[in-house]
């Protein structure tokens, strides 16, 4: 009974010893906080935004074919089930050299059926089909699998422009992992600093603490359970940041270019994938705050 | 209301004393001879329970070259009340916090309150660990010569600071706070800050938080400095009080007329040495 | 005389203060200092990674073409001139009905002279023109001028995929500025609070020298002058992290996709443009520093 | 050494007070009657000829409700050595602040070498600005009771801050420091940071920055409070050397010995009012 409630003080005054830490430290909180947020709020923006770009650049590349001519007098439609068969392939469309002629001449202006028809005899097109791949990494794979069957003449996949769109995703995904990258290192420095400089601030009081006999676990923990304090307060803040800015930029795009990049955006509260980056952004945050008091605490640990 | 938490009791638990085991008071001839050095539990029994406070070859030696004290020894029995004099400079501050461990001696051996603090003898120097040191803190109350409050904390949250140090709960706190203030004439004052004190106000203040948690020995740097005799005497009689009840006392002071009306026992710091005055 | 000395003591005696600032500062020099140097880096970087990105897809879209078809029976050479005179256009080239036939020809596998010859006689085509604009932005301009032209039947520029690049340079060019926007605003933060924190340590200092009848300006031109030369060095810092991982990223670009993205790294040192990033990362350090110690340091002032 | 920046000349000049016009001691009947507000030039330039220190029906009331001087009138003549006694809390901090400019009165006439800090008198309260407080700050020498000292500055640093304060040349600078830690017994530790001092040391440091830009006017808060009874008569007279050069003098001190020894002017603060003793 006597321990319980002597346990109970402790919470109670460790909770109170934080409240206080928190009241009276005013503004240094504010800094605290607020770089957290910032940092975090990059973070969770970069993320969002290279998931968004992957999207783009995947539904961009979805749409690049490679085309295949096979040899004269095969035809594509016994190949098609082979084909399709094929990993990585997503859609395979047949198109007959009487189709691609008739394309070509109406192309060129010539409508008059009849001159279709005369022309059409003397046909010197082969079979064709387009195949999609599921991704743009992909494509390379696709095409070295078709060239290898039997009765495929060539394979033309991608131009410069298809080459060039993959080569800008890759060096997207680099720069967008770096830059979370450095953010993350800066966040760890600047809370580190934050609260090194509270507990400075702070540091006649520790040394009192500890001449009148206070534990160090007892003078640490309130500092501790602060930092953690201010990892989730930022992590909220900088959610909300995320998605309030989410929404003004879908809108901006919206109106600035024409198509929707309806990527850049995923609101689907329901989705588990909705849920991901708060609970990272919050995970990041606590672990930053809870870590960095713990490294700015531990420098100052001395009797 | 004083009197309520002061059944003076020698204390002879330290359970941790045991764990941590220093080397005790090995500049006593062992009895025993033969025990060596962790035998001597019996001479460090017999040492503890007539002796608070026990310097023996205590010599400091500041970084900068500067030597303080010189194989300085000094007994302090339970309930003993002594007044520590000596020039500015002497080094009587210095003797005090090797006594609350804030300074570290260089050799000889440092015991207080059964606990020791420090010691040279055995193959390499002993001090005490920071959870002990922390414990035995606890039990010891100082009123330090520059103050040391809390300015961000109001007078009434310096001096429940100890105890909530201590875990005690805030009903029990609320209840010794006031007869503390009371007692050195603070208690309108309750919820100011510190800075909205005068010199002497702050001075009462610290004694105040000094001698809330009912230490058993109690370390007053110059506890008087900043007040006028009227005040200076009170101080005094709640120190002469707190004596009566059993708590060991060591305070230094410049002031030659209190140190004389006391008519306590007198130590006087000069040259690095301790002479006894009376 | 006697004025000048004591101009020069004034003088000395900031240089000393600030030099005693910084060495009794410790490590709150190198917190105020790495934080600002990172904010400068990343600035730094976004702002090369944002001109590299720009360049690329200039040169991207400089490949972009719009094709003009004419009416039956105009010369492409005739248009020709007129063309070149549009704004924005970059480069006109001529093809004849007769050479795009024999192309299309030869490209569905009729090599035959013979039957070129032949078939050139029943020439369905007409002559067309291909033409470069200078941006790809200003593609849809150009194509508009065009259109208007007497003798011009088609113009068709651009697919689905110019009109996605077009985007996505607008959407990076955007998420760029935009970067650069908050990081500033966070070294701003940052900075104002560190100084602040190293102003709030010595506060007692600067109470006791106002006690002692130190005017503001004495008190407070360290305060600045180190600030100031926080940003020069953080500035410097920065400039050598960018230079660094350039190249680092450069290698990397390499080995990673098979074509060199040159317009990432822009290492002549001759070129105006070359110390246009140094100059600028110095002109904001030491803005920020200044102006942050300013910031700071005006809260804090009062008797 | 020290007398050699010693020639003491009262000071007339204080070009800037002119620009500044503060409203001038309007609690003295205007002796042309018909000139008014600043045509009472006349009457202030007898005024500053015999006094240093002009307190005038001053009342200080604290934010927080406690009135501390009521109604308080003080006169002392450049070249006076004055005592401020009264118990722990009376107020004699208070008083000494309202002189250097640290606290503002609540009403009344503050004047200190021919400067108004400040005056309830006038349409609304007159208060000095930040240029002209700093330069008056400079000719005073301010011994405080809590010493502030900069934690991070040796004792030579400390002293010399306040010269450096001024623009005077380092050359100029060391000249004057050594003198003056001599005077004060602290020549050796010149190299050292304040923590490393004794209280009474720190002290006495503070009264060395004090004086060390020889000031007209040296307000002394309790400067022996931490010193055994020879250091004290040492600085009581270093303090008197410096009166018989012309420094006028208000010292604050709980020691009724000393104060009875030294034979100066003596003023009592009590409840409030200020009392002249002897
Ligand atoms: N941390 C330190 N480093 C170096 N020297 C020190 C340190 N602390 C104290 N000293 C020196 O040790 C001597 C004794 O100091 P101490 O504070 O014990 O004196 P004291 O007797 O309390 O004097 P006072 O009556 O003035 O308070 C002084 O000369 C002081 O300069
Ligand atoms: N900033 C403040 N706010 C509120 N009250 C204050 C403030 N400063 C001082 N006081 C109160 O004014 C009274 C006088 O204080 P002061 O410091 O002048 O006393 P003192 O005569 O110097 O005392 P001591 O001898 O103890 O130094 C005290 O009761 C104190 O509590
Ligand atoms: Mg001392
Ligand atoms: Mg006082």
């Amino acid at each position: 009974m006597w321990a319980l409630s002597r346990f109970f003080n402790k919470i109670l005054y460790l909770l109170q010893e934080t409240g206080l830490g928190l009241r009276r430290g005013g503004w240094l909180n504010w800094a605290a906080v607020s770089t957290l947020l910032v940092l975090l709020f990059l973070v969770g923006i970069s993320i969002q935004l290279s998931w968004g770009v992957d999207a783009t650049v995947q539904s961009l590349g979805g749409q690049l074919e490679i085309s295949v001519y096979l040899e004269p007098e095969r035809q594509a439609v016994d190949l098609q089930p082979q084909v399709t068969q094929l990993p990585h392939v997503a859609e395979v469309k047949v198109i007959t050299k009487d189709q691609a002629w008739r394309t070509l001449l109406l192309e060129m202006g010539i409508e008059d059926e009849e001159a279709i028809q005369t022309q059409l005899g003397d046909n010197p097109l082969v079979d064709a089909m387009r195949v999609k791949a599921d991704s743009t990494e992909a494509l390379g794979e696709v095409a070295a699998h078709l060239r290898q069957l039997e009765g495929v003449d060539q394979v033309y996949y991608g131009d410069q422009v298809v080459q060039q769109l993959a080569q800008i995703q890759e060096m997207l995904r680099l720069g967008s992992l770096g830059i979370t990258g450095v953010l993350a290192l800066t966040a760890v420095a600047v809370i580190t600093t934050t609260i090194r400089l509270i507990v400075m601030a702070r540091r006649r009081e520790i040394e009192v603490m500890q001449l009148v006999g206070a534990t160090a676990a007892w003078i640490y923990l309130p500092f501790i359970l602060q930092g953690c304090l201010f990892g989730v307060i930022s992590a909220l803040g900088a959610w909300g940041l995320v998605l309030g800015s989410q929404q003004l930029l879908q809108e901006l795009l919206e109106k600035l270019i024409a198509f929707p990049f309806l990527k850049v955006i995923q609101a689907d509260s329901n989705q588990l994938e909705f849920w991901f980056l708060p609970l990272m952004l919050l995970g990041m945050g606590v672990f930053l705050g809870t870590s960095s008091s713990l490294i700015a605490v531990r420098k100052s640990t001395s009797r | 209301m004083i009197s309520q938490h002061l059944s003076y009791k020698p204390r002879f638990h330290s359970s941790w004393t045991a764990i941590a085991s220093p080397p005790t008071l090995p500049t006593q001839p062992d009895p025993g001879g033969s025990l060596g050095f962790y035998g001597s539990s019996q001479t460090r029994a017999t040492q503890a329970v007539n002796s608070m406070v026990s310097l023996r070859g205590v010599s400091k030696v500041f970084p900068n070259g500067s030597l303080v004290l010189r194989d300085v020894d000094l007994e302090v029995r339970p309930g003993e009340f002594v007044f520590v004099t000596g020039v500015s400079g002497a080094g009587k501050s210095t003797l005090l916090r090797l006594l609350y461990g804030a300074e570290q001696a260089t050799r000889g051996t440092v015991v207080v309150d059964q606990v020791c603090l420090f010691s040279s003898e055995g193959r390499r120097p002993y001090r005490i660990p920071p959870r002990p040191l922390a414990m035995l803190r606890r039990r010891l109350g100082v009123v330090f010569q520059d103050y040391r409050l809390l300015a961000n904390r109001t007078l009434g949250e310096n001096v429940a600071f100890v105890l909530r140090a201590q875990g005690l709960s805030p009903a029990e706190i609320r209840r010794r706070i006031g007869p503390t203030l009371k007692m050195v004439g603070l208690t309108e004052k309750r919820d100011r800050f510190p800075h909205e004190l005068s010199g002497g106000e702050q001075q009462r203040l610290s004694l105040a938080r000094a001698i809330v948690n009912m230490p058993v020995l109690l370390l007053a740097d110059e506890p008087t400095g900043n007040l006028d005799p009227e005040n200076s005497l009170l101080v005094l009689q709640i120190l002469e009080r707190l004596n009566s009840f059993g708590v060991t006392i060591i305070m230094t002071s410049h002031d030659p007329y209190l140190v004389e009306r006391a008519g306590h026992r007198v130590v006087r710091i000069e040259g690095g040495h301790l002479y006894d005055m009376r």
